[in-house]
């Protein structure tokens, strides 16, 4: 039997970052837009003062956007900055990228899946049609300078012919993503160090798979008796995972599925303090310098507003929720 | 008759462009609207599915993001983005993408990425997301714009999500197997495209609404000679949409 | 709500057979060696007499044997065709393949599942380095006459320069695989048509996702409720399903996890039938001819050996089996 | 000092060779009273994983097929093939692969197909299966193989799985980033590969085998000069593979 967590991977969200993650590290951010974000640990990268972050992932919002608004981010490759109705476009996302602040490159969605897929495959890169013709595939958002320093690719991409196709069967070819380190928030995690993502996955697994670390933050702690029994249900393997974090709600005022729905009222607030240089730096002392842990971060939140977005247990969301 | 809203028109008459068996890619908004009141009305075994892996979800309350957990539950299945977008290219299905963005041409080509140069932009829109991948691999898709002549552009600011590209055959040509844009449900009308030369026409125009309204909001010539009036929404379109889609007026305000 | 699969989708293996599979498909072949084979599709097609199959599967046995030996198969592209200690090699395949009865290409485990998962993710080709050097990749078993006939790719595969990477970064490219049909057998299916696999999927889902028709037998049906109650645990959505046969032990004499062990008594005497054509011609009328459907061959296998296989509902198998 | 057999002796030299912490890719047969011996002695944090998506089973039952139900009983995770051979692949995983074959070359090049043309072969075995994978991309491999000269052979009938090609670095200048033949256990003894000209050397031989007897086994000539013999199994290694591995003797016999 192999060791469990206690003692060797069960650590402070202060270990972990500390720990895994450095100073021009290319990061995988897990979630999607509004939904299990990684929050915990984005917000000990920006107390911990971390720079010159290469963040690579498909479609992101609000730890997205915290990180970059707190100055972490250098290098971005991404398919979408958004928060839905809260903010159809990342608002310091938006500033930085038309302030020149962080280099971006842009890919779709598919693409960045593809690009996670194909390096937690073990293939060096992966073949689409998306994208066919258009400024994706025509302009590179790095420069040549760029090209092929640290974990940027030495090429944005490849177009080629289809060697099994016709004459016209041009085909994109893709090059894999393997980040230094992979963050991702999961409802449970063994004690033997296995987990289980319930609801969407989006391409965590792919981007867990793909990294050379991996840090889990985690509503609950299972038995390892108790998350061997369905083995079918189970996300990754222990032995992919640096680092576990317990830490109920720690990817609020994002949602994770059956335990807590995104908070509306929360993400209201950060729209309009996101929006003046001012009042995000005051969203940045209040909700993370000033906050020592999760405990105190739930407690700012207050019991009422965590008692809303409490998932209902059959639906995963918290039905009737006031979402305006 | 009843009253109808601007959007409750859009997302109807989106809705019709639906048929029965269709695997529809659905955004949020207006469009969650469309698939939603198709599939209770007219076209029963369409089914909706989202770009993050969620399946035929049974939606008793709306999504506000793809990534709500209200497409999580229900469902058929609860996959990821690398399933979720191999459903998409499925050769055997006729997936049907709904879409909107910031800037279209008149070959249905889209900008969701930025205004101005890329590498210095006046203006950044949140970027393809899942938006590029729909519009190469669906069986076809359907856009959603507001009407205005800086959306209706000669020329896009950025590329971001393929159309007809040139017009005529040149999609087929650049190595996409199927799809492209079947029509742009806007705030004055539908627009579709000339079958052989892929230019955007004007195919209907809501009850209120004149061709000319059409061309002075369009920032390129556009064909109003074969358009006419759209049937407005039904009694049961309307009950369905506000009783049944959007009872939280979620949406629809 | 979609409708249901009664008086759609739900049929016999007659009619499924019937209707989904003709002369000269490409075939998938659902399972694994000693588990999940179809057997119940697949003694219906040699029943039907359906010939010219052109099948495609990873490392396959009980199933893909009684398929050759009854001189379905003019086609094969395959990793493995072995029944572990039963039959190292699969005896009719053996014999079939030393004898020039059927057209033979080789290609390794993951070389197959990766052009099943290309088919599914509509690529036309994947990339690996698995092969580079090897036979698999410098003979190709097809005829340059039969390349490009049918579903027969007009390659073997290309190898090819790995555009990311250094001068040596050679990789093999493999042709995506869009079968006629897939059959597989599953645990569940859900009375709205969502199939549920428990226990390994093998390439199943692949399969299935790549091929234009899907034939599914599975052991029970749940209400549409039960099966959406927890949707993270569903494997196929309905729409790619095109026939439903519900037939307890389908895999027999192959193991359906949480149901019955593979049947070392009759992997036994299969062994030693194949092994002579007169016996074998015995066995096939004796185990499929002869037998009207699933009742009269479970009356057959009997109620004492079938009580031997009967699963342990938490382990998944037959503890204390013997295996010998 | 207890009796042993020369099953049980391959399997515990082979143990040795892995490492805690290892992942561990087996097939069935010896490989699994190698993989397991090893994780229940001197490697606990070793894992082993199945091609077909088993994940680090309990292993209660020794399982007779790499589908064997017995490798998703107890499991961490069970997949498919795709998430098994992506993990065989990964960078970040120190992999060892077990593989087994019916030719072996001087390289430690593997024919598990047939013998033979191909095209018209005499005897036909299984095939690859994953072997050409695991040969391919784990971190390294360990063969077993019964010592015979027909089965160490000077040139292949068929080159199923790639060892170290045509020694030297032909292997890295192939295109493989990783991995390669690490020791081959026979009947007689351990054969491992020269670090520069990648030859196989006879590197231990069992008690009671003689260099000699290695050499009059094999169908190319092999260096003895480096050999010595291999430490029997002690009384721990072969209760535990005794009482622990195989309680029901379904492989010890």
């Amino acid at each position: 039997m192999t060791q469990d967590i206690f003692g060797t991977k069960l650590m402070s969200e202060e270990e972990a970052v500390s720990k895994f993650i450095k100073n021009g590290d290319q990061l995988a951010l897990g979630g999607f837009t509004v939904n299990r974000n990684p929050m915990l640990i984005i917000r000990e990268i920006i107390k911990q003062g971390i720079r010159d972050l290469h963040v690579v992932c498909h479609s992101h919002g609000q730890g997205l956007d915290l990180l970059i608004g707190a100055g972490c981010v250098s290098y971005l490759e991404i398919a979408y900055g958004g928060m839905g109705r809260f903010a159809p476009t990342c608002i310091r996302f938006r500033k930085a990228v038309c302030e020149g602040l962080i280099k971006i490159d842009d890919y779709s969605n598919y693409q960045m899946s593809l690009r996670f897929l194909g390096g937690a495959m073990g293939l060096p890169f992966m073949v689409t049609k998306s994208g066919l013709e258009t400024d994706l595939v025509k302009i590179d958002g790095f420069s040549k300078e760029d090209r092929g320093k640290g974990k940027i690719a030495t090429k944005k991409l490849e177009i080629t012919r289809n060697p099994f196709g016709k004459e016209n069967d041009k085909v994109v070819l893709l090059p894999s993503l393997n980040p230094d380190v992979s963050i991702i928030h999961a409802q449970y995690v063994g004690e033997d160090g296995t987990v289980r993502i319930k609801g969407l996955t989006f391409a965590d697994l792919e981007q867990a798979n793909s990294a050379s670390r991996v840090i889990v933050t985690c509503e609950e702690i299972l038995s390892r008796s108790e998350i061997r029994k369905d083995p079918d249900q189970n996300s990754l393997p222990p032995f992919l995972i640096d680092a576990v974090v317990k830490a109920p709600m720690a990817a609020h005022p994002t949602a994770c599925h059956y335990f807590y729905d995104y908070d509306p009222a929360h993400l209201r607030m950060y729209a309009n303090m996101a929006s003046d240089d001012g009042t995000f730096e005051r969203y940045l002392k209040e909700w993370v310098y000033d906050i020592p842990d999760q405990a105190a971060y739930l407690e700012k939140v207050g019991l009422t507003q965590l008692a809303r977005i409490k998932a209902d247990p059959f639906l995963g969301y918290a039905p009737g929720l006031d979402r305006k | 008759m009843t009253a109808y809203s601007k959007l409750e028109m859009m997302a109807i008459a989106a809705g019709r462009l639906i048929t029965d068996g269709d695997v529809v890619f659905a955004g949020t908004g207006i469009s969650m609207l469309a698939a939603t009141v198709a599939k209770r009305i007219h076209a029963p075994n369409s089914v909706v599915f989202f770009e993050t892996g969620g399946i035929d979800p049974s939606l008793d309350e709306l999504p506000l993001a793809v990534a709500d957990p209200r497409v999580m539950a229900g469902a058929s299945m609860n996959s990821g983005l690398i399933e979720s977008f191999s459903l998409l290219s499925s050769q055997r299905l006729r997936t049907i993408a709904f879409l909107g963005a910031a800037q279209i041409d008149r070959y249905g080509n889209l900008n969701s990425t930025c205004l101005g140069d890329y590498h210095k932009p006046t203006n950044r829109f949140p970027g393809s997301g899942g938006a590029c991948d729909a519009a190469s691999l669906a069986s076809g898709f359907i856009i959603f714009m507001e009407h205005e002549k800086r959306r209706f552009v000669d020329k896009l600011d950025y590329f971001t999500s393929p159309g007809w590209l040139h017009g005529n055959d040149s999609r087929e040509k650049a190595g996409f197997n199927r799809g492209g844009p079947m029509a742009v449900v806007t705030n004055l009308g539908i627009m579709t495209f000339h079958p052989s030369t892929k230019e955007m026409v004007l195919s209907q125009h809501y009850p209120g609404v004149s061709p000319e309204d059409v061309a002075n909001n369009t920032g390129f010539d556009v064909d109003l000679s074969k358009t006419s009036e759209v049937l407005p929404p039904t009694e049961l379109e309307l009950k369905t949409l506000r009783d049944q889609v959007d009872p939280q007026r979620l949406l629809l305000g």
